[in-house]
Formats: C-alpha cells, structure tokens, sequence
C-alpha cells in the first residue's frame, strides 16, 4: 500500500469536506447566493476518478462540481472565489457554484441542465480522437440524467464513434427528492450502458481506493482501446439535494446507514490500521484542511466584486 | 361570481386554481418534476398529492421532452393536462415537443384535434443562479402560432388567469416566477376567472404609457410612485397574457399619453418589447409625441456575481429615467 | 387457415401497394407535392400489426403512414385527397403526404420529426390508463429513431409508468441512405428496449402473420398486463427514402434478394398453395384495388382546393 | 483578393467555401445527417468525403441534440466544427444545446472557452412541405445572446459569409434555403469572404427602403422592379446576418428615403422585422414620414396545399402593394 498516495488522497477528501462545510456555512450568512448544492458523502468518487487520471485527461461536470474542480485543481481560493461572487473567482464571478471552470486544467465546467453535459463530454473525446491525441474525457453526472434524451444520445454517439470517454454515473440513489427506484425500473443505471453496447462497470462509490482502481482500468481501457466506458459509482449525499432541501424524504436511518460508510472514515481507518498514520496525524491533516479552506474564505471575503463595466464583455470573443 | 377576496401567497392562488379546476373536472391532472412527494420544487403542488392521490399528481423523471410529449399525447384525447417544468429553462430541452407537436397539431390535423393542456412553472431570473438557470423565454414562445403565452403578475391574476388556461381548449403556456411565489395579495375565493387576452390597467396616469407583464409590473410599480412624486404620472398597463395581446389596451392608453415606454425581463432582440412597439407605431403613430421605448435586460447571458446581475435586470431607477428623458419636464 | 382472413390481408395489401404506385405517379405528374416517402415492401408490417389490434386501439404513425392510414381506415378517397392538398383530404389539404389524420378512427397522425411522436404514443396510452379504458396504443417508427432522445424519453417513461402502448420498430435496413449498422453498433433495435427494461420480440416483418400474430400477442400483454411491449420488424423498403431520392447507396443484388420476399408475394404464394384462391382470383382483387385507387385519384382530382379564406382557421380553437 | 467571378449554383458555393477553408486548417470538420456517403440530403456537401474523408466528413445518427453538443464540445478544446442540420427544423430538439450551452458557454467561463463553431443547413418553407418542415427560425434564434445568425441571398455571398462565419470564434447559426441552392450566380474564385455584420444595399432607390434577407431578397426585388415601371424607386437593403445586425445601413437608407419595408418570411410575432422596426423608430423616428411597415408570413402554421401555401408566404405582389400604400403616388 501506497503510504503517500493514502495520505494525499485522504487530503484531498478532507480538504473536499471543509471546503463544502465552509460554503455552507457562508450560504447561511449570505455570502453566497443561489444555488448551493453540497458533494458532501460523496468524495470518494471525484477523488478517486480523478487520482486515477492523468492531469491531461479533460473533466466535465454538472452543478454539484466542487469536488471535481478542487480534486483536478486543488485551488481553493479561485473556487471560494467564485462561490462569492468575486472578480478573483475560477469564473470571474460569473458563473458561481455551478458554473466552474479551468481551461487551463482542462476542468471544462460546470453545467447545469440534466444531461446536457453528456453529448459535450462526447465532444471533448471526439475532438482528442481526431487529433489522435491519448486524452481521455471523464464525464460525470447523477443518476436522475439516466433517462434524459441527451444521456442516450451522448452515449449512442460515444459508442458508434467509439470515442475515448468514461461515464462516470454518480448513483447518489436520488435525484433531488426522487429516489431512483421510482424512475428506474432497472437494479442498475449501468444497465442502461449496455444497450448501445458500452462495457460497464459497478463499483462502491464509498471506497476512495476501489474507485480509483475502477476508473483506472475504465481510463486504460478509453486511452488503449479507444472505446467509451461506463462507470456507475454507488454512493449517497449527506445533505439535502442543495441548500434549500431540508431532504425530508429521506428516514435518519437511512442517512445514518450511509454516515457509517462516510468514505473520510474508511479512508481514515483504513489509514490507522494500516499504521500509515496516526490519529493525531489525520488530525493535524484536517487542521491544515480546515486553515487552507480559512485562507480561501479570508480570499474571497477580500476580493473585489466584476468590474461593473466588465458586464458586457465575453458575450462573444471581442 | 367572486366573493369577498382574502390574501393569499402567489403560490397559493395558484395552488387554489388547480385544486378547485381539479376538483371541478376529473380530466385535470398535474404532472412534473417533484410536484407530488416533494410537494412541488417551490412548493406550488404542496398537499395536492395527499388530496388528489399518485393518479392525478404525477412525479416524473427528469425527462422534459418525453412528460411535454405524454401530456401532448393525452390531451390529443380529451385529457387535460398542467404540465410543470421546474423552471421554463428545463422547457428547452422540450421546445420542439411544444413548437413542433403542439402548437401545429390542430392545424395540421384541420381541426379535429383539440390539445386542453397547459405547460407551467416558473421562469426569468431569480437571484444569483447564472446564465442556465436565469431566462425570460415568452418570446420564443409567444413567437409560435398555435401557442398562448399567459404571464401573471399578481396572486389575483394568478388565479384567475391559471383557471382560463386550465379551461381554454389550446395549449397555454404559463409563466410564472420564483421570486415571486412568496408575495401576498387579495385574491378572491372560488369562481374567479380572468380571461386571456385582456390587458389590466395597474395604475391609470396621464403623462405616460408603462407596459408590462410579470415580475416587470412591480418595477413598473415601484418607478411610477417615484415619478408621482416628481409629477408625473404614468399609467402602468400589464398585458397578464402575451399570446394572444391586447393590443388595443395598448393604444387607448397612447392615445391619452401619447408616450409609451415597454419594460421587459428578457433580452431585447426581437422580443415581446419589439413587438408591441412595432404594433404601435403601425397602429397609434401619428397619436406619438415621442417613439416607444424600451426597457429590457441587457443583452448578455445572466451572470452570477450580485453586483452585474442588478445591472442586468431593469429596476425601477431605469425605468424611471427612461420616462423622464420622454416626457416633458412639469411642475415641480 | 382462415381464407377470408387470408383475403382479406391480401385485400389491404394490395390495396395500399397500388395506393402508393398511383401516388407515385401523380408525384410525377406534379399533382403531388413536397415529400411522398413510400411504404412500398413494407406492407405486410402495417397490415399485420393493424389487423391484430381492435379498431379502438390508438394508432400513432410516421411521416411514411400511408399503410397505417388505409389499413385502419380504407379511406383511400380522403387519403389520396390529402396528397393532392385538397379540401377533402383526410387532413383537409393542410397535412399532406406526412400528416393524415382521423380522429374518428383513433388514427392519430403522420408526424414528421423523428422520434418526437414515441412520447406522444406514451401520452395516449397513459390516458386510456388514467380513465381506465382497455384501449393500448400501437406506436410505429423506424430503426434510425433509435438514436433520438424523444425515442428513449418515451421508452422510459411508458416503462416506469407501466403504459398499455406497442412500439413497433419497422426495421427497413436504413433510415435515408444510412445503413443501421452504420448508426447502430447492436445487432437488433430492440436489444435497446432491454435497457428500460421493457418485454421484446423480434420478427419477420414481411410474413403478415408472423406479423399479425407478433402483435397480437404484444397488444394483449399490453391490455391484460398493463406494460408496454417493444415490437421489432425487420422488412425492407423497395424505394428510396422518398421521391427524391434515387437509393444509389444500395445494390441491385441487396434490392432483389428482399423483393423476393416480397409480402405480397409470399402471401399470394401461401394463398395459392392452400388452395384459398386461384391466380385468376388474386388477379381479380388486384383489380378491384386499382380500381378502387382509380376512383380516389378521380375523386381528389375533382375535388376543390381548401377555400382561401380558411387559412388562418385551426391555428386556435374559435 | 477576389478574381473575376464565374457563376456556381448556391450550393456549389457554399461547398466551394467549405472545402476551402478545410484545405485550409486541418482543424475544421463537417458532420451531420447524410453529409458524407450519401453527399448531403441536398448535395450541398458533395464529393467532400471523398476529398476529405470519413475523418473530416462525419455522419451521424439522427440525433440532432447528440452531435450539436458533440461539436460544441469538440469546439471547446480547439477543432473548428461545422455541424449541418438537414434542416434547422431539427434543430428545435437540440434548441437547449445552442441556446443554454453553445450561446452561453464563454460568458459563463469569463472568455475561458471560444466556440468556433457554426451551425448550417437549409431554412424556411421549401414547397409543399407542410407545418413541420416549413419554418423560419431566424427570430428564434436571434433572440439569445451569444449566437451570431447569418442568412445569405446570393451565391456570393453565401460562399463570402460562409467563410467570414467558419473563421468566425463564436458560435455562428448560418441558413440556408433548399429553393436558392439550385439558384446561380457569379462567385468570386478563392479567397472572398464578406464580413458578418455588413448589410448590403442589392438595389438603390430614393422612393423607399425595403429591408430584408434570405430568401425575401428576391421576392423584395421583384417587387421593387414592378414598382420602378411605375415610377417608385425602392432600396433594396439585404441584412446578410441578423446577428450582428447592421442597423445603420438601413437608418442611412432611411435618412434617404423616409419610408421602410421589412420584408420577413417567417412568423411576425417578435420576429426579427418587429426588432428593425423597433430599432427604426428609436433611432431615426423624425426621418419618418410613414410608420415602418412589417410583411411578414401570416401568423399560421405552415399549410400543405398550394393554394394555402401562396396565401401564407409574402410575394412581390403583397410587397408592392404595401409599398404602393406608403410612398405617395408619383409620375405615370
Ligand atoms: C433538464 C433539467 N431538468 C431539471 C433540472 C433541475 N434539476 C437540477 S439537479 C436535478 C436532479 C438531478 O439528479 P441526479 O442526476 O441524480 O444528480 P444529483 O443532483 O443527485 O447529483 C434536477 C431535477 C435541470 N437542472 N435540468
Ligand atoms: C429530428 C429529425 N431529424 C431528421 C429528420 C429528417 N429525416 C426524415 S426521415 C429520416 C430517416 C428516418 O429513418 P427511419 O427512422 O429508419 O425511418 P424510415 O424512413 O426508414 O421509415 C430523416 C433523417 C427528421 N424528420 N427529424
Ligand atoms: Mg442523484
Ligand atoms: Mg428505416
């Protein structure tokens, strides 16, 4: 076992879980506006994918993308930034928490209509396969896209170009305040993968260290085999579907039966036992977590406001 | 008749329409995204699951294409559906379903079908939730032969407006907001009608014509009080439904102002604004002492930072210098 | 055997083959306009299906609904009327070739966007189940729908909700010039329908009973069971896509191998060999169906244009 | 430089302009519906499979929603996509893809991300077609910020603003029509490109401006070459793109004449006439001396038969005649 891999990817979950408990809390002081919609529960995935590919490999994401653009990025302020509405943020301010994005680190956003997304990602492999570039594209998006029109469309065009691009199927078990069995007729989304045909795979989205492996041989298979690959990672949000959903619809049981695989404690465990760390040490790897997320919010806080004459600019290439 | 009015929040009259057009006719179902076991996303449907049960409040996937399309199909014989899309901007991704099926069935088919459906939720921007989630869409709608394009303003209208469409044969599309489900208003209970069509004179004036629809009205509002004060005093005329447009409200007023300046939420080009201000001067130009001029959004996608969206949307500061640059400068 | 059965199909066969020759031949003279796409092979898919369902069942259709039309209705008058654009036409002059109609006859439409009539057809059904009524909805397209959003939006749907409709996939090898193995990287559409998962069968469009029968089976799992059923016929059609288009794209030797499956021909065959009928006699009902198509180009030729003045009426209702 | 113009069919030079411009970047691909073995559903793009192959000359499924994204996000990561509807009627099911992706991407991301991509295909009723197959989307599409639309009337200007629309980085909506692309016309041999945002003037007069675009231009040239054998000299102004619209030229035609005429196939309900007219009064009001009029297709769905068709479509005669109204009878 990899002692350094452990304790980064540990690193990176936590810092994930104080970054989204820091805009919470500055959601309720109204720092933040709109839409906030937490990752918290579900690090494991974004973590574990992303570990698993290259930095050169290109992401793209939906409305529930902190995790993915820190893990890719690790850049703490620009994403507080941009959750504040500041001219410093990942997107000038202008996108907020569901529109963020790094061109230069290949994160390509950040989209917030269900499904929409899909058909992209489909691009973003299209366009590295006719370049003849080894790039592969992870997309990621909830179980709820499955019966969008452009899930099957992104996906049938992915398969019969055979394009180098993983699904990755976040099965946080609801969409909003819809549990999937009332959408999905099927046990599995990845059922769905295989009528196109597209290999699939089913993996517990709790488990940083399996999801790596999984997107590692999905990533392998996309780059050397050039085919689409489908991942369905099973996992659960702790929260409520964004800040407005007291998520009513869920027992406390079962958010508790989830809270006992919360993927930081594995992790955490995992690491103890392994004798990697000590107690002590997560703790002050929390610390440093919980001070860096302090610096991002200190960023924001004193980062100016868009230009107001700027409000026009980027409409289209000047 | 309607009796007495009580308050009731925006989302309230509405809630009140579809239950009592609900209980009034069996073929009335509702049907979306959330509007059953959630109780609606903004809380529009609460309790009509409990009362109407899973057969008349319909929880669907999100699938906007396929609902608008089952709706279609099911008013194509004799059902009469409310769809609701969570917001209009979700309604893009069924914008064929609703230009290319439904607006064109009954004339394609020479009238031997009829589609009683209506298409609702609520659209324009609400506060910070950027570009994909923030669009004023009745012109692209309004656009559309074959469509009627309903935006309602106050819980009175709301209701009474919403039970027009419930009760009209074509297919109506429903505009309604976020940010303003929480307002309060009289609205009367039981058999209040508001027919489409009919424009509503919200405050009357003499100086200038304010036309409006929808969130804009209280713009509207909330500029012509400023602009008493300074004496001048504009009638604020909100046209409640777009498709089909009163017109003709439109006019009378010019003819007693004989300005007109038009507030609109959405983007200027080839809107609704666009519009009514070429049907004026078609109509009244020679009753203008001054071109129509409008007020509308900028022409930008929305953005999310708080600072540029308030430059983005018409707030009654604009609209009252736009007035005063068009009217003659008196008393005070 | 049932011999007025048998007939009776060879009936509607022929008809609808010497229907859409004369329509062919109008084309030419210019009496008819836009596209005409011709069902000309595919007859037995059409005449089968519709003879296995009730006339009370709910019929939704393609632009290529000319069969669909004649076998629900036999209103070869109305239908050729249409095509021609006059007042008597079954749409009243204002559908044309892609958009009949009969309400009366629960013949819902010719609709041209493809895939975009697979979520209506759900629509019917779910009402017939909202009120109650034992009425299932037979929804007909081609294989290149499967590709479209609208396509696995009505699919899910019409799974999740449990709808009494038939999805009949007329499999004709291609949708324009584009071969299915070109779009699609399944051996069969219906491998799809597994996806949702949705009950299937396969079958050889081109014998009308195996057709009829086919149906018959999936319309009563529908009514009895309460679930939708996923129909595939594989068949072929012998022209091009429409008028205009010459079908460069396939070999004579492909073109002859399907015509000698022939439906009507194999029919006729099968006719003969169980002694139901004589040549002569085929020959005569082939007669009475030229006849027939005669009198409905006679009657659209006499018949008047819509009147002026009605173009701007049933955009709403008065 | 342009050389000396022979004549090639619409479609021939929109092809010309293609194949051009792929020689030219390696970065700029074709893909839609028939576009490559079958040559293009109107054999606009044929041969080019055979010149370019299957790499650069793409078929796809029918799944217009599918590849319009596909190409936006090949777009983002620097190829050069010309995705072809077989007609912008399909493109209403991938609406969601141009307006909330596509429009809205490099505003979202602050200038992170440039779409070079353009949208084409053929536009508007073809003959006998019917309601579905028949529209005019310009309005629709012109509406949304973030799009640029351009819609060429000759074959030189159709091979020129292609060009400028492909070297274009924004996401640039060009259509076509299926009547013009057997139309012919001198085209300038190699590099010719005609900037997007530049009316044309297709004829002068001094009597009155008719503005228009597409296929109108010709209809408005019909008329005006009526209306000159009795005595009115009409300017006929071609738009060549909607967005960006190049106002201007039509005020300064209107400084000259005025009077206007606009001249719009599609719907007039905020359609892009509505926005010119609105435009004219708010700029150029006191040149008027008659209200800008609109001549626009009646606002119906499209109808199948002939005689139905004519009556929904403007003609020469509806437009002189609408002329004959405005400009004071003169001479003969
Ligand atoms: C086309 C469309 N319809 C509806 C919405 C509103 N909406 C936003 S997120 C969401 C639920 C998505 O659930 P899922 O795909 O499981 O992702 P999760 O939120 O669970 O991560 C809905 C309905 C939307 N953004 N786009
Ligand atoms: C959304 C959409 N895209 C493209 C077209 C143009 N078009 C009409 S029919 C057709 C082929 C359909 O093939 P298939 O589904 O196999 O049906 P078939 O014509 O073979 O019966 C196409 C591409 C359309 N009508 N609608
Ligand atoms: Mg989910
Ligand atoms: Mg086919």
């Amino acid at each position: 076992m990899d002692a350094e891999l452990l304790l980064h990817l540990y690193r990176q979950m936590v810092l994930i879980r104080r970054f989204e408990e820091a805009a919470a809390k500055a959601y309720t002081q109204g720092k933040i506006r709109g839409f906030l919609h937490l990752y918290i529960g579900q690090e494991a995935v974004a973590v574990g994918a992303l570990s698993a590919a290259a930095q050169t490999d290109y992401v793209v994401a939906t409305y529930r993308e902190h995790a993915h653009y820190l893990a890719r990025t690790g850049d703490t302020r620009g994403a507080m930034a941009e959750l504040f509405g500041k001219a410093t943020g990942c997107a000038g301010g202008r996108g907020g928490s569901m529109h963020f994005y790094s061109a230069a680190d290949r994160f390509l956003g950040g989209w917030a209509i269900v499904g929409g997304h899909v058909p992209i990602a489909a691009g973003v492999a299209f366009a590295s396969k006719y370049r003849g570039e080894p790039d592969v594209t992870l997309c990621f998006f909830g179980d709820g896209t499955a019966n969008m029109g452009a899930f099957h469309e992104g996906l049938a065009l992915a398969s019969v170009w055979r394009l180098p691009v993983v699904f990755i199927c976040e099965n946080n078990q609801y969409a909003m305040g819809t549990p999937l069995y009332r959408t999905l007729t099927v046990e599995d989304v990845a059922v769905r993968a295989r009528g196109y045909p597209m290999e699939c795979a089913i993996v517990n989205g709790d488990d940083v260290l399996e999801m790596r492996e999984a997107t590692r041989q999905a990533v392998e298979r996309a780059r050397k085999g050039g085919v689409p690959f489908f991942l369905e990672a099973k996992t659960y949000r702790f929260r409520g579907h964004s800040m407005a959903d007291p998520a009513k619809y869920r027992t406390k049981e079962e958010v508790q039966q989830w809270r006992n695989r919360d993927p930081i404690m594995l992790l955490g465990q995992r690491i103890e036992a392994l004798g990697i760390a000590t107690p002590e040490r997560l703790k002050e790897l929390d610390a440093e977590a919980v001070a860096e997320v302090q610096d991002a919010v200190a960023f924001a806080d004193a980062s100016p406001e868009p230009e107001p004459d700027s409000v026009m600019r980027h409409v289209y290439v000047d | 008749m309607s009796t007495e009015p009580r308050t009731l929040a925006f989302r309230e009259a509405l809630r009140e329409a579809m239950v009592e057009e609900m209980e009034r006719d069996g073929s009335i179902f509702l049907m979306g995204e959330e509007v059953g076991h959630y109780n609606g996303a903004y809380k529009v449907s609460e309790g009509m699951l409990e009362r109407f049960g899973e057969r008349r409040v319909v929880d669907t996937p999100i699938a906007e294409a396929g609902f608008a399309g089952v709706g279609i199909g099911a008013a194509m014989v004799g059902l009469r559906p409310i769809i609701e899309f969570m917001t209009w901007n979700f309604s893009l991704v069924a914008y064929d379903q609703l230009v290319s099926n439904a607006a064109k069935l009954r004339y394609m088919s020479n009238g031997q079908f009829t589609l009683p459906i209506v298409f609702r939720g609520p659209g324009g921007a609400a506060h910070g939730v950027a570009a994909q989630h923030s669009q004023a869409l009745e012109s692209i709608y309004a656009h559309i032969p074959g469509l009627k394009v309903v935006v309602p303003a106050t819980p009175a209208d709301a209701k009474g407006l919403l039970k027009a469409a419930i009760r009209d044969d074509n297919p109506v599309l429903f505009m309604e907001s976020e940010l303003m489900y929480g307002m309060k208003g009289p609205v009367p209970e039981g058999e209040h009608v508001v027919p489409l069509g009919v424009a509503d004179t919200k405050r009357p004036g003499r100086d200038v014509t304010i036309v409006t629809w929808g969130k804009m009205l209280h713009v509207s509002l909330a500029a012509a009080a400023q602009l008493a004060e300074e004496g001048i005093e504009a009638e604020v005329i909100d046209l409640r439904s777009i498709r089909p447009l009163d017109a003709e409200a439109v006019f009378a007023s010019i003819r007693k102002t004989h300005r007109c300046v038009i507030v609109q939420e959405g983007w200027p080009f080839a809107g609704v604004a666009a519009e009514i201000a070429a049907r004026i001067v078609e109509h009244v130009f020679d009753e203008l002492d001054h071109p129509p001029v409008r007020v509308t959004s900028l022409d930008v996608p929305h953005p999310y930072a708080k600072n540029l969206e308030a430059l983005v949307l018409p707030d009654a500061a604009r609209v009252s210098a736009t007035v005063r640059e068009i009217v003659p400068h008196r008393g005070g």
